[in-house]
C-alpha cells in the first residue's frame, strides 16, 4: 500500500439504482420470531460465535459497501466511495462520516485499523479468522479519519475484491484485547453500525432488540423505509414443531415453510381457510449450496471412472423429488448453480437410467450379481458406505438405496454424528460423503476442492480427491484472472471437467423461499428481492423490507375471535424465477 | 356347660391348582372354664388350622370354614358378625403363636403393642392406666426391668422374651379363653420350662380355659387336663390326660408312645417306628386315614371312615373319651 | 452407627474419583472437542448470512492447534490435567464452561431452581399418588380398581414420556389452547402477584409434569403394591386380627410402615433424580433445566459442564445411597448400621 | 465298648466370629461360639453333645470338621491336626469325617435329584466309575430303607424323614469313620424320629462309626450316647457316661436342663430349675460363665473360672467349684 | 418354562400358579404367538411372492435367490416387482402369483403416484397401518422393527444375566476384598453417562446392531449383580452348602452347581422387566438418533416420524399402540411370574 493516497483514483459511488425498500411502510411495532438454540455469547468472533442467532448480531454490522440485492452492483454502507489501485489488489475507501457507533461516537479510519488488528489476534481465539486476516487481507493503511486503503492477497475482478476485502469495522474505543477478551466479552453488548441494538436478554428465553431512536442511516437512500419494527424479540423455543404451535396460536409472526412437509401438510387449517394467515413461495437466485454426493477416489472401487459414472446414474434423484420432497425441490445439474454467468448452464446432471449404470458397471467388471441381486466383483460385492450426517435425510437416502439396488448398487448408509462424519470426512476415511457446502460469493471457488494440492491430505475440502493436472493449470488460471470474461470462460470449462470426473453427483436445490406469515405482516409490492434468502428477514442487506400493520393486527385478532373469515391468501412469485 | 364347644368343623384348603381340598374335617370337641385341653399330633396333621378357624384368622382366601359350629357361651362364633368378632378377639379369646419373632411388628415398640390391645378393648381407660398395666403385665411375665423393656423393638429382645412378650399381650384383656398354638416349640427345654410354668401359675390365677396345641406329648401329658390326639385333619383319640396315655387306644396313639425313647426303651435298643408316611391331602382314602401304617389294619379300615366312638368303659367314670377306631376293642384285649 | 456413616462418607471419596476419573478419560477420546468443532468451523468457513459467505474455509497450522490445545488444557497428559481439575473441585471451583465461557458451577446454579422444582415436585406427586394407590391396590388384589389402575399406570410405563410430552402440548395447548405452551413462567412473571405468581407457575409446569409423573408412576405404586401385599400375609398382622383390630386399623398401624421400607429404600436413588430430568422434556417444553444443560454438553462437547453436572450428580448419587440406608433405619429399628451393641 | 485309642483328640478348640467389620473398622466384636473344648472320641462309641439353643454345639461340629476355620486349638485325627488345613489339604480326610444335618429341607439341595445328590461325594472323591457308582446309589437308598424309584425324585417329594434318611445315606456314601449327627432328628416328628434313630443305630453296627450326636433332647441323647457332653456358652461343663450323667448330674446346669425335660406322666418338677436367658456369647460373662443362672452361685463363681476336671479317680468331669456341696446338698 | 425344569416339583407348583393368575397365562401365549409371527415376518410382510406360478413353472421367491424380471418375460433385469406381476399375470391368465399378507417390505419405499408420503392406511392398496414418510409401509416395518426390538432386548438380557451373574455369584462367595472392589466398580459404572460411550463408538464405528447391543451389555450388567449378590450371600450361608463344603466340594464345584442353580432360578422374576427396559432403551436410542443405522425398521424411528407429523396420526398411533401392547403384555406377565414365585398372597380378613 502506498504511504500517500494516490492521486489519480477513480472513485466511485452508487446512488442510482432503483431502491428496493417501499415508501408505503410503516414504523412501529414488536416482530416476534424465535431460534432453536439460544446463544452461547453475544460476540461476533471466537468459540461459539456461530450458533444460529450470529445472524442477528452479525447482519446489525454494516459493511464498508453492500450489494444490490437485485442488480448486484455495490453500494455504499459506512463507506461513500470507493476506489481500485493500479495493482489490482488494492482498494480505497471514503468514510461516511455520518456513521455513528450506537453509543453515539464516529466511526473512523481507527476503527478498521483497529478492525484487522482485532482479526489477527490470537486473543479472540478464532483461527479461521486470523488465517483469513492474514492471508487474504495483507495490509490496511489510513490516510486521514475518513479515507483508508486494503490491500488483499491476489488480484481478483473488481466487484469481487469489494467484498472480499471488504472489512467491518470493530469498535476500538470498545475493546480490550488480552487473554481474557473471550471471557469478558461474551455477554457484553457490543457497539454496532445497524439499525438495531439489544436492549433485554432473558437468558434462556429471548433477547429483544430495540430500533435506535436516531439511526444515523435512516434516510439513507438504500436504508430508507426498512427496518420498520421497534422491537425485535426472537424467542428460544428449541423444538421446530412446537414453535410451529407458537406460530399457529399467534406468538410468532411468521414460520419459514421450506421443509415440504411443513408446506404440504402443516400448514393447513383453519387459520389458512379463514384467511389470519397467508402462505407465499417466492423464487430466488441466489447462489445455491454444493450439496449432493461426494465420491472419494482415493476409496475403491471409487477409483474407477465407470463405478462413479454408474453410480451416477444409479441415484434416482428425480424419484426423491417427487416423493418425499413433494416435488419441492430441484435437481441441481451442477456443482456451481446461482453465479449468475459463472453458472455452465449447458451441464446437465446424469439421469437415473439403469441401463447406462448397468452398462459402466460391466464395463468396469461388475457383471456377476450375487443372490440379493447385488453386483459383485471376484466375489466383493458392489457395496458404497455413505456417510452423512442429517438424520433428517433418511427418508432420502433410503429411497436412492432402494432404486439403486436395483442397478445391483448396495448402498451402506452410515449416519454419525456432525463431529464425527467431519472428522471422517476430513481423514478421508469415508467412500461417499452425502453432505452440502455453503454456497455464496460472487463466483465459484475451485482451488480447496479440486486441486491436487489438497489432494490425498487430511483436513482439506478437496473431499474427493480429485487429482487432475490438466484441471490444476485451469484453477490457477482462474485463481489468478482479473478479468471476468476470461474467468467465467475457465469457470465453464472446470465446471464441465468436474462433471466428466464424475466424483461429485449433484443432487438438488431450492430456488426460493416459502413462508406462512400473519397477515399483519406487510411485505412490499414485490414481496422480496432476487437475492433474498428468507422474505421476513428483519435485518440484514436484503431485509427488514416487510412491516407491521397494527390496524391489521387488530382486526385480524378481531375476526379470529369472531371466527370470521377472510379471504385467505397464496402468493407464489416467480418475478426471478430462472428458466432452466 | 363348657366355655367352648366345637362342633364338626371343617377347613379346606384351596392348593395352587385351584382345587379345594378338606384338610380338618368334622371336628368336635369341648372346653371348660378353667380347664387346659392339648391338641396333639404331628406336624402338619391341621392343628394350627383347627384353632385359626375358632378365631376365622385363617389365611384368606386360601383357606376357608367349610363347615360346622364353633359355640362360645353358647353363641356361634361362626355366624357373628365381623364387627361382635372382633370384640371377641384379643379380649374374650386370645392367642399366642408359635414362632415369636414373626408374631410381633419387627417395627413397633413391645409397648406399643401391647397398650393396643388395651385401647382397643378399653377405650375408657386413660393412658397412663393402660401404661401402668402393661408394665404391670411384663412383670407378670416375668420380665426383667419391664420399664425399659416397655421400649424395646421385638428383635432386641431373646426368643424367650419376646414369647413372654407375646404373653404378655394375650393376657392383657384377661381372656377366659387361651388359644396357645405351640408356644414353646421354638424355644429351649429350660426356658420352655419357664414359659410352661407361667402359664399354668396364670391360668390358675385368672381361672381361664387354655387350649394348648403342640406335638410334643410329654409336655402336653404335664399340662392338660384333656388331650385330643389329631392325625391327618381328625381327632383319632380324645381323654383326660390322666388316662389317655397310660391306656391308649387307638393304634396311631400308641405308636407315638412306643417311638417315644428313654421310659420303656433300654438305651440303644431299636424304638418301635412307625412306617409309611401320613396321606397326602390330595388322595385322602377313604377309609380309615390311618390305615395304611396301622399294623392291625383290615379291611373294613381301608372301606369306612370310624367314627369317633364313646369308649364305653369310661362310661362310668364321668370324663369324656373317645376313639376312632373300628378295631380298638379288639386291639386294646 | 455414626462409625457406620462416617465409613460410609469416607467410602464416597474413591468411588467419586472413580467415576470422575473415568468420564474425564472419555472426554479425552471423543472426538468432535472444542477444537476439532474449530477446526470444522474453519473448514466450513467462517461466516454465515447471505452474500458475504464463502465456499469453504481453509486448515489450521500445527501451530494454531498447539495454542487451541493449550488454551483449552489439552497440551497435559490426561492424568495430571484430572489432577489439577480434581485440585479445584475440592476447592469448589468447577471451571469454566467452553462454550458459555462462563463458570460452570454459575451455569448450573442459574438452573436449580427450574430443576429442583420438577424434580421435587415430581418427587412428591408421584409418593402422594403412590403410596395410597399401591395401598388401595395391595388391599383389594384383584379387584375391578386394581386391574384398571394397573392398566393405566402400566399404559404411563409404556409410553415414553417425550411422546406423552409431544401430545399434551399438541392437544392442550396446541389445539384447545388450556396450557401455554411451555416455558416455566409468563414473559410477565415479575408482575404478577404471590397469587397470581404461584397459579402462572403452575399453569406452566401443568402439562411437563404430567409428563414427567406419567412414567414414574408404575415403580413406585408397583413397589408399594407388593410390599404391601407381602406384609399382608405376615404373621405379625395374624396377630393384629386376633387382638381384635379391624381392617383398616392393622393396615394403617402396622402393615403400613413396614411396607414403606422399599419404597423409602429408593427414596435416596430418586434424589439424584432431583437434578436429572429429561433432556428430551426439557425441550418440548422448553424449560431451561439440568437435563438440557448436560444434554447439549454432550453433544457440544462442554467438557467441563459435563464433568461439573456428573460431579453433581454423583456426588447427589452417593449421598443419596446413604439418605437411603437412613431413611430405612428410620423406618426400620431393626437395621442399625455398624453391627455394633445396640440395646 | 470304648476302644482305647480314640481317633479324634480335641484340645482347647476355639471358634470366634467377629461380628460386622468393613473396611475402616479397627474394633471388631468377637463372639466366642467355641470357646476352648477338649475332648476325646474313641472308636465306636456313640458321644452325645447337649446344651440350649446357641450355645455352640454346631459351631464344634463345623470347627471339628473345618467347615469353619478353629481360631485356636488342634483337632488330631490320624495323627494330624487338621484344624486350619486349607480347603484342598482338607479334602483327602473329608471322607472320613461325615456330617448330617440338623434340618432335612435346608441340607439338600433342591435343584438336584436323589441320584445327583448321593453320587456327589462319589465324584468328588474321584470313586467308581459311573456304572459302580449308580449301583452304589442303589445300594444307599436299600441302606436307608428307601425305594430304588426314590433315586429320580427331588428332596421336595419327600417327607421329613425320608429327606433325612438321603441325608444319612449321603453322609455314609463314603464310609466314614467318624460321623457327626448335627440335631439330626430334631426337625422331625417322634414317629419319624424313632425311625432315623433306629436307622442310625444300625448303620453305627454295620460301619463301626464313632458318632458325636448332636442335639437338645435329652432323652433322644441318653438313647443314642455311650458318654455325654453337656455344653454351656462355648465350653464343655461336664462329660461323662451317659449313666451317670443321667443318674448323677452333678453340674447345677445339667440337673437345670434335665429338671426342664417334661416326662410323660410326670409333673414338672419346680425346684432346681434354670432361669433367665442364655448370655450373649459375645461378653459371656467373666469367671464360672453360668453363675448368672445358678440356683448355688457363690462369689467364688463370679470371679474365678472353673476348670473341666474329675475331682474323682473316675471319668466323669464336670467344671464347676461347688459341685460336690451341691450334691451333698441335694441328698440331704 | 422348559420340559426339564417341570419335572422339578417346585417348578411344577410355580407353574400351576403362574398358570392360575389368567392375565399373565395369556399374555404370555399373545407374547409369545407375536414373537413368533416376527420371526416369520417373511412369510407375512415381504414384497417377495410367496408362490409364483408362471408359464406352469412354480417359483417360491422368497426363499430363493433374487429373480430378476426377465425371468418373467418382463424387461428389466432388476428383482421383480411381484406386486406388479401379480395384476399382470391375472390379466394375461398365464400364471399367478401368491403375495404375503402385507405385500411389501420394510425396507421399500412405496409411492403412490399424486400423493406423497406419509400415505394414509388403505385397505385397497394393502397399507394397512398406512405408510411412513419414505412410504415405506408401516405394518411392514412394525413388525421387523419389534423383532429387532425383541431380538435385541434377548440378546441383551442374557448378556446382562451372564455378566451380571457370574460377577455377582463371585462376588457374594469371594466376599471379602473382591466384593468391596466390585461394588465400588460397579457404582463407578452405573454413574457413567450412558450417552457418551455411545457416542464415542459412534465416531469409530457406525452403531451397528451388535456393536450396540455390546456396548449397553457393557453398561447394563450391573443392576443383576446386586441382586445375585446377595442371592449367593444368602445361599452360601445355607446348610447344602456347607454339606457340600463337608463333602470335599470343591470351590467351583459348590459355585457352579449348587449356588447358581439355586439363586438364579429366581432371576427370571426380572426376566420381563428386563426386555420391557431393553425394548424401551432401543427405542428411545433409535428416538434420538444414536440407535440402529438407517434403513433397519426400527420403532424408534416410526416414533420419531411421528412425532414430527403428528397430523398424519397413523404413524404415531400405530407405533404408541404397539409399544403399549407389548409393554402392558410384558408388565402383566411379569406380574403373574412375581405371583407365581412368591405366593404368599393372603391376608387374615376378608
Ligand atoms: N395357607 C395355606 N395354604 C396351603 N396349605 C396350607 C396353608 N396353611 C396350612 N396349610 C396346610 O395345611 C396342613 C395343616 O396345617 P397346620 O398348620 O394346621 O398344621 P399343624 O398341625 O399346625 O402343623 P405344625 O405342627 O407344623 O404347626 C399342612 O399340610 C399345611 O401344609
Ligand atoms: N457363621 C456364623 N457367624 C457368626 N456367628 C455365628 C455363626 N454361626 C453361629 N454363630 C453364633 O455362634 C453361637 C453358637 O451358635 P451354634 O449354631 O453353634 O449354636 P447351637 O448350639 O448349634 O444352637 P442350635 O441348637 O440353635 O443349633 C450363636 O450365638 C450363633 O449366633
Ligand atoms: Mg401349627
Ligand atoms: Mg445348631
Amino acid at each position: 500500500l502506498p504511504k500517500e493516497l494516490p492521486a489519480e483514483l477513480n472513485w466511485q459511488t452508487n446512488l442510482s439504482d432503483p431502491i428496493f425498500a417501499d415508501p408505503a411502510a410503516k414504523r412501529g411495532g414488536r416482530y416476534r420470531t424465535f431460534v432453536t438454540t439460544f446463544p452461547l455469547t453475544l460476540r461476533l468472533v471466537g468459540p461459539d460465535s456461530n450458533g444460529n442467532f450470529a445472524g442477528y448480531m452479525r447482519a446489525n454490522n454494516l459493511g464498508l459497501v453492500g450489494i444490490h440485492p437485485n442488480t448486484l452492483q455495490p453500494l455504499p454502507e459506512l463507506a461513500t466511495h470507493w476506489a481500485f489501485g493500479d495493482d489490482g489488489h488494492t482498494i480505497y475507501f471514503r468514510l461516511d462520516p455520518d456513521a455513528r457507533w450506537s453509543d453515539g461516537k464516529p466511526v473512523t479510519a481507527d476503527d478498521y485499523l483497529f478492525a484487522l488488528e482485532f482479526m489477527r489476534s490470537k486473543f479472540i481465539l478464532a483461527p479461521w479468522y486470523n488465517n483469513h486476516f492474514n492471508e487474504v487481507i495483507t495490509g490496511i493503511a489510513k490516510y486521514d479519519d475518513y479515507t483508508i486503503g486494503i490491500e488483499g492477497a491476489v488480484a481478483k475482478p473488481q466487484d469481487e475484491m469489494l467484498f472480499e476485502y471488504g472489512l467491518s469495522p470493530v469498535a476500538k474505543h470498545f475493546h480490550v484485547l488480552d487473554e481474557n477478551w473471550v471471557k469478558d466479552y461474551n455477554w457484553r453488548v457490543e457497539p454496532n453500525t445497524g439499525p438495531y441494538i439489544i436492549s433485554e436478554i432473558r437468558k434462556g428465553k429471548y433477547i429483544e432488540f430495540t430500533r435506535k431512536k436516531d439511526w444515523w442511516a435512516n434516510d439513507k437512500r438504500y436504508f430508507k423505509y426498512r427496518y420498520n419494527p421497534d422491537h425485535l424479540r426472537v424467542k428460544l423455543i428449541r423444538d421446530i414443531n412446537i414453535a410451529y404451535q407458537y406460530f399457529r396460536k399467534g406468538e410468532l409472526d411468521n414460520f419459514p415453510l421450506l421443509m415440504p412437509r411443513f408446506w404440504h401438510k402443516k400448514a393447513q387449517g383453519d387459520i389458512y381457510e379463514n384467511g389470519y394467515v397467508g402462505k407465499i413461495k417466492f423464487y430466488n437466485d441466489v447462489p445455491q449450496p454444493i450439496s449432493g454426493l461426494f465420491l472419494n477416489e482415493d476409496a475403491t472401487p471409487l477409483n474407477d471412472i465407470n463405478v462413479r459414472y454408474a453410480i451416477a446414474h444409479a441415484l434416482n434423484v428425480d424419484k426423491v423429488i417427487n416423493t418425499v420432497l413433494h416435488g419441492d425441490y430441484e435437481r441441481l445439474q451442477s456443482a456451481h448453480d446461482g453465479y449468475g454467468d459463472y453458472t455452465n448452464t449447458t451441464i446437465r446432471a446424469r439421469e437415473f437410467d439403469l441401463k447406462k449404470a448397468g452398462e459402466y458397471l460391466d464395463k468396469a467388471g461388475w457383471q456377476q450379481r450375487n443372490k440379493d441381486g447385488i453386483r459383485t466383483k471376484d466375489g466383493q460385492p458392489l457395496s458404497i458406505r455413505i456417510t452423512y450426517y442429517n438424520s433428517g435425510h433418511n427418508d432420502r437416502l433410503v429411497i436412492l438405496s432402494q432404486e439403486a439396488l436395483k442397478a445391483g448398487i448396495e448402498f451402506k448408509l452410515q449416519l454419525l454424528d456432525p463431529s464425527s462424519a467431519f472428522k471422517q470426512i476430513m481423514e478421508n476415511k469415508h467412500q461417499a460423503a452425502w453432505m452440502g457446502w455453503s454456497g455464496g460469493g460472487l463466483s465459484p471457488t475451485y482451488w480447496e476442492f479440486y486441486h491436487s494440492e489438497n489432494a490425498h491430505k487430511s483436513q482439506t475440502n478437496n473431499v474427493t480427491n480429485t487429482d487432475d493436472p490438466v484441471m490444476d493449470a485451469k484453477i490457477m488460471a482462474y485463481r489468478k484472472g482479473t478479468d471476468k470474461a476470461g474467468r467465467v470462460k475457465l469457470a465453464h470449462e472446470l465446471e464441465q471437467m468436474i462433471h466428466d470426473q464424475g466424483s461429485f453427483i449433484p443432487t438438488f436445490k431450492v430456488p426460493y423461499t416459502r413462508e406462512a406469515y400473519w397477515r399483519w405482516l406487510k411485505l412490499p409490492a414485490h414481496y422480496g428481492t432476487r437475492t433474498s434468502d428468507s422474505l421476513f428477514d428483519p435485518l440484514g442487506g436484503s431485509g427488514g423490507l416487510f412491516w407491521i400493520d397494527q390496524e391489521a393486527h387488530r382486526n385480524i385478532l378481531e375476526a379470529k375471535s369472531h371466527g370470521d373469515a377472510l379471504p385467505p391468501e397464496l402468493i407464489i412469485d416467480k418475478t426471478w424465477v430462472i428458466a432452466p | 356347660m363348657s366355655l367352648l364347644s366345637v362342633e364338626q368343623l371343617r377347613v379346606a384348603i384351596r392348593g395352587d391348582d385351584g382345587v379345594q381340598r378338606e384338610l380338618v374335617s368334622a371336628i368336635s370337641f369341648a372346653i371348660a372354664s378353667g380347664q387346659t385341653m392339648g391338641l396333639v399330633g404331628e406336624s402338619g396333621c391341621g392343628k394350627s388350622l383347627t384353632a385359626m378357624a375358632i378365631l376365622d384368622l385363617l389365611p384368606k382366601p386360601q383357606a376357608l370354614r367349610s363347615g360346622g359350629k364353633i359355640l362360645f357361651k353358647g353363641d356361634d362364633l361362626a355366624q357373628l358378625s365381623p364387627k361382635a368378632l372382633r370384640q371377641i378377639r384379643g379380649h374374650k379369646i386370645a392367642v399366642i403363636f408359635q414362632d415369636p419373632m414373626s408374631a410381633l411388628n419387627p417395627v413397633q415398640q413391645i409397648g406399643r403393642q401391647i397398650i393396643e390391645v388395651l385401647k382397643l378393648h378399653f377405650p375408657q381407660q386413660s393412658r397412663a392406666v393402660q401404661r401402668a398395666r402393661a408394665l404391670e403385665l411384663l412383670t407378670e411375665v416375668g420380665i426383667p426391668a419391664p420399664a425399659e423393656r416397655l421400649n424395646a423393638y421385638p428383635h432386641q429382645l431373646s426368643g424367650g422374651m419376646r414369647q413372654r412378650v407375646m404373653i404378655a399381650m394375650a393376657l392383657a384383656c384377661e381372656p377366659e379363653l387361651l388359644i396357645a398354638d405351640e408356644p414353646t416349640t421354638a424355644l429351649d427345654v429350660t426356658i420352655q420350662a419357664q414359659i410352661v410354668r407361667l402359664l399354668k401359675k396364670l391360668q390358675e390365677k385368672n381361672g381361664m380355659a387354655m387350649l394348648f396345641i403342640t406335638h410334643d406329648l410329654a409336655l402336653v401329658s404335664q399340662l392338660s387336663d384333656h388331650i385330643a390326639v389329631m392325625y391327618a385333619g381328625k381327632i383319632v383319640e380324645y381323654g383326660p390326660a390322666a388316662t389317655l396315655f397310660s391306656t391308649p387306644r387307638h393304634p396311631y396313639t400308641q405308636s407315638l408312645l412306643a417311638a417315644l425313647p428313654g421310659a420303656g426303651h433300654p438305651p440303644k435298643s431299636p424304638l418301635l417306628s412307625l412306617e409309611g408316611q401320613v396321606p397326602s391331602i390330595e388322595n385322602m382314602p377313604a377309609g380309615c386315614r390311618f390305615a395304611n401304617r396301622c399294623r392291625f389294619a383290615e379291611n373294613i379300615c381301608k372301606r369306612s371312615d370310624p367314627v369317633a366312638e364313646v369308649s364305653d368303659d369310661q362310661l362310668e367314670s364321668s370324663e369324656q373319651a373317645s376313639v376312632a377306631c373300628h378295631l380298638w376293642r379288639s386291639i386294646s384285649s | 452407627m455414626t462409625g457406620y456413616f462416617i465409613r460410609r462418607f469416607l467410602l464416597i471419596i474413591p468411588t467419586f474419583i472413580g467415576i470422575t476419573l473415568l468420564v474425564f478419560a472419555i472426554t479425552r477420546l471423543v472426538p468432535g472437542g472444542p477444537i476439532e468443532q474449530l477446526m470444522i468451523q474453519a473448514q466450513l468457513g467462517g461466516e454465515t448470512g447471505s452474500l458475504q459467505r464463502s465456499q469453504g474455509g481453509g486448515t489450521l497450522s500445527d501451530e494454531q492447534l498447539e495454542e487451541l490445545k493449550h488454551y483449552y488444557g489439552f497440551d497435559q497428559p490426561m492424568l495430571s490435567s484430572y489432577v489439577r481439575w480434581l485440585k479445584q473441585v475440592v476447592q469448589f471451583d468447577l471451571g469454566t464452561s467452553t462454550r458459555y465461557q462462563d463458570p460452570v458451577w454459575q451455569i448450573i446454579k442459574e438452573r436449580f431452581p427450574v430443576s429442583i422444582f420438577y424434580g421435587l415436585t415430581t418427587l412428591i406427586l408421584t409418593y402422594l399418588v403412590c403410596i395410597p394407590l399401591g395401598l388401595a391396590k395391595g388391599m383389594y388384589h384383584g379387584s375391578a380398581l386394581d386391574s384398571w389402575s394397573s392398566a393405566v399406570v402400566f399404559l404411563g410405563y409404556a409410553l415414553p414420556s417425550y411422546v406423552i410430552g409431544i401430545a399434551l402440548i399438541s392437544l392442550f395447548a396446541g389445539y384447545w389452547d388450556w396450557f401455554p405452551l411451555g416455558g416455566f413462567a409468563s414473559d410477565n412473571y415479575d408482575d404478577l402477584s404471590t397469587l397470581g405468581k404461584a397459579g402462572d407457575i403452575f399453569h406452566h409446569a401443568a402439562l411437563p409434569l404430567i409428563a414427567y409423573l406419567a412414567g414414574s408412576f408404575a415403580v413406585t405404586t408397583l413397589m408399594m403394591k407388593n410390599a404391601l401385599m407381602d406384609n399382608l400375609s405376615a404373621d405379625y398382622m395374624r396377630t393384629a386380627a386376633a387382638k381384635g383390630l379391624s381392617r383398616t386399623a392393622s393396615v394403617s398401624g402396622h402393615a403400613l410402615r413396614n411396607s414403606l421400607i422399599p419404597v423409602a429404600t429408593s427414596f435416596g436413588n430418586n434424589i439424584s433424580l432431583l437434578l436429572g430430568g429429561s433432556f428430551l422434556i426439557e425441550t418440548i417444553f422448553n424449560i431451561d433445566g439440568i437435563g438440557l444443560l448436560g444434554y447439549e454438553a454432550i453433544i457440544e462437547r462442554d467438557y467441563p459442564i459435563v464433568m461439573g453436572i456428573l460431579v453433581i450428580s454423583s456426588l447427589l448419587y452417593l449421598l443419596g445411597n446413604i439418605l437411603s440406608d437412613i431413611c430405612v433405619a428410620l423406618v426400620d429399628p431393626r437395621i442399625r448400621f455398624g453391627g455394633g451393641s445396640s440395646t | 465298648m470304648a476302644g482305647d485309642k480314640p481317633v479324634l483328640t480335641v484340645e482347647d478348640l476355639q471358634l470366634h466370629f467377629s461380628q460386622g467389620g468393613g473396611v475402616f473398622q479397627r474394633r471388631r466384636a468377637k463372639l466366642r461360639a467355641v470357646d476352648g473344648v477338649s475332648f476325646n472320641l474313641y472308636q465306636g462309641e456313640t458321644l452325645g453333645l447337649v446344651g440350649e439353643s446357641g450355645c455352640g454345639k454346631s459351631s464344634l461340629a463345623k470347627a471339628l470338621l473345618n467347615l469353619h476355620k478353629p481360631t485356636a486349638g488342634s483337632v488330631i485325627y490320624a495323627d494330624t491336626d487338621i484344624a486350619g488345613l486349607s480347603d484342598r489339604e482338607m479334602r483327602q480326610y473329608r471322607r472320613a469325617l461325615q456330617m448330617i444335618f440338623q434340618d432335612p429341607f435346608e441340607s439338600l439341595n433342591s435343584r438336584h435329584t436323589v441320584e445327583v445328590i448321593l453320587e456327589e461325594p462319589l465324584v468328588i472323591h474321584k470313586i467308581g466309575n459311573r456304572e459302580s457308582r449308580r449301583q452304589r446309589v442303589a445300594d444307599l437308598l436299600a441302606m436307608v430303607g428307601l425305594p430304588p424309584s426314590a433315586a429320580s425324585k427331588y428332596p421336595h417329594e419327600f417327607s421329613g424323614g425320608q429327606r433325612q434318611r438321603i441325608g444319612i445315606a449321603r453322609a455314609i456314601a463314603l464310609e466314614p469313620e467318624i460321623l457327626i449327627c448335627d440335631e439330626a432328628v430334631s426337625a422331625l416328628d417322634v414317629s419319624v424320629q424313632a425311625q432315623i434313630l433306629n436307622l442310625l443305630l444300625a448303620i453305627q453296627q454295620k460301619l463301626k462309626l464313632s458318632i458325636i450326636f448332636i442335639s437338645h433332647d435329652l432323652a433322644v441323647v441318653r438313647h443314642m450316647s455311650d458318654r455325654i457332653a453337656v455344653m454351656y456358652l462355648g465350653q464343655i461343663v461336664e462329660i461323662a457316661d451317659a449313666e451317670s450323667i443321667y443318674s448323677s448330674p452333678r453340674h447345677p446346669y445339667t440337673q437345670g436342663l434335665l429338671a426342664s425335660i417334661p416326662r410323660l406322666g410326670e409333673a414338672s418338677p419346680i425346684d432346681a430349675q434354670i432361669s433367665g436367658d442364655l448370655p450373649s456369647p459375645i461378653a459371656p460373662p467373666p469367671g464360672c460363665r453360668f453363675h448368672t443362672r445358678c440356683p448355688h452361685r457363690q462369689e467364688r463363681c463370679e470371679r474365678e473360672a472353673p476348670v473341666l476336671q474329675a475331682s474323682d479317680a473316675g471319668q466323669h468331669l464336670t467344671a464347676c467349684h461347688f459341685w460336690p456341696e451341691i450334691i451333698a446338698k441335694q441328698s440331704a | 418354562m422348559s420340559i426339564f425344569a417341570l419335572r422339578n416339583p417346585v417348578a411344577k407348583k410355580r407353574w400351576q400358579r403362574f398358570r392360575q393368575s389368567r392375565r399373565g397365562f395369556y399374555s404370555t401365549w399373545i407374547l409369545l404367538a407375536l414373537t413368533l409371527c416376527s420371526f416369520g415376518a417373511e412369510l407375512i410382510a415381504n414384497n417377495r411372492a410367496l408362490v409364483v406360478v408362471y408359464e406352469n413353472q412354480w417359483f417360491f421367491p422368497t426363499f430363493s435367490a433374487v429373480n430378476s424380471g426377465k425371468d418373467f418375460g418382463l424387461d428389466y433385469s432388476y428383482e421383480v416387482n411381484y406386486r406388479q406381476l401379480q395384476s399382470q399375470l391375472a390379466e394375461q391368465g398365464d400364471g399367478w402369483v401368491l403375495m404375503p399378507i402385507i405385500p411389501f417390505s420394510p425396507l421399500e419405499t412405496d409411492l403412490i403416484a399424486g400423493d406423497f408420503p406419509p400415505h394414509a392406511p388403505s385397505l385397497s392398496k394393502s397399507h394397512y397401518l398406512g405408510t411412513d414418510t419414505s412410504g415405506r409401509d408401516v405394518a411392514a416395518r412394525l413388525l421387523y422393527g419389534f423383532r429387532t426390538a425383541i431380538v435385541f432386548s434377548l440378546l441383551l438380557l442374557v448378556f446382562n444375566y451372564a455378566i451380571g451373574v457370574a460377577i455377582g455369584c463371585l462376588m457374594g462367595f469371594w466376599g471379602g476384598a473382591f466384593d468391596l472392589i466390585f461394588q465400588r466398580i460397579i457404582e463407578i459404572w452405573s454413574n457413567i453417562p450412558f450417552l457418551y460411550v455411545i457416542m464415542i463408538v459412534a465416531s469409530i464405528i457406525t452403531p451397528g446392531f451388535w456393536s450396540l447391543l455390546f456396548m449397553m451389555a457393557f453398561f447394563g450388567w450391573t443392576s443383576m449383580t446386586w441382586y445375585m449378590r446377595t442371592a449367593t450371600y444368602k445361599e452360601v450361608a445355607r446348610d447344602y452348602v456347607m454339606a457340600a463344603r463337608a463333602m470335599g466340594a470343591s470351590g467351583s464345584r459348590i459355585v457352579f452347581r449348587h449356588i447358581l442353580p439355586n439363586s438364579v432360578s429366581t432371576l427370571v422374576t426380572f426376566v420381563p422387566f428386563s426386555v420391557a427396559s431393553g425394548i424401551t432403551s432401543l427405542t428411545a436410542l433409535d428416538y434420538l438418533g444414536f440407535g440402529l443405522p438407517p434403513p433397519v425398521s426400527s420403532w424408534g424411528e416410526l416414533l420419531k416420524q411421528g412425532t414430527e407429523n403428528l397430523e398424519s396420526l397413523w404413524l404415531v398411533g400405530s407405533v404408541v399402540i404397539a409399544m403399549t401392547l407389548i409393554l402392558m403384555l410384558v408388565a402383566y406377565i411379569g406380574e403373574a411370574i412375581r405371583d407365581a414365585y412368591d405366593p404368599r398372597q393372603f391376608s387374615y380378613y376378608e
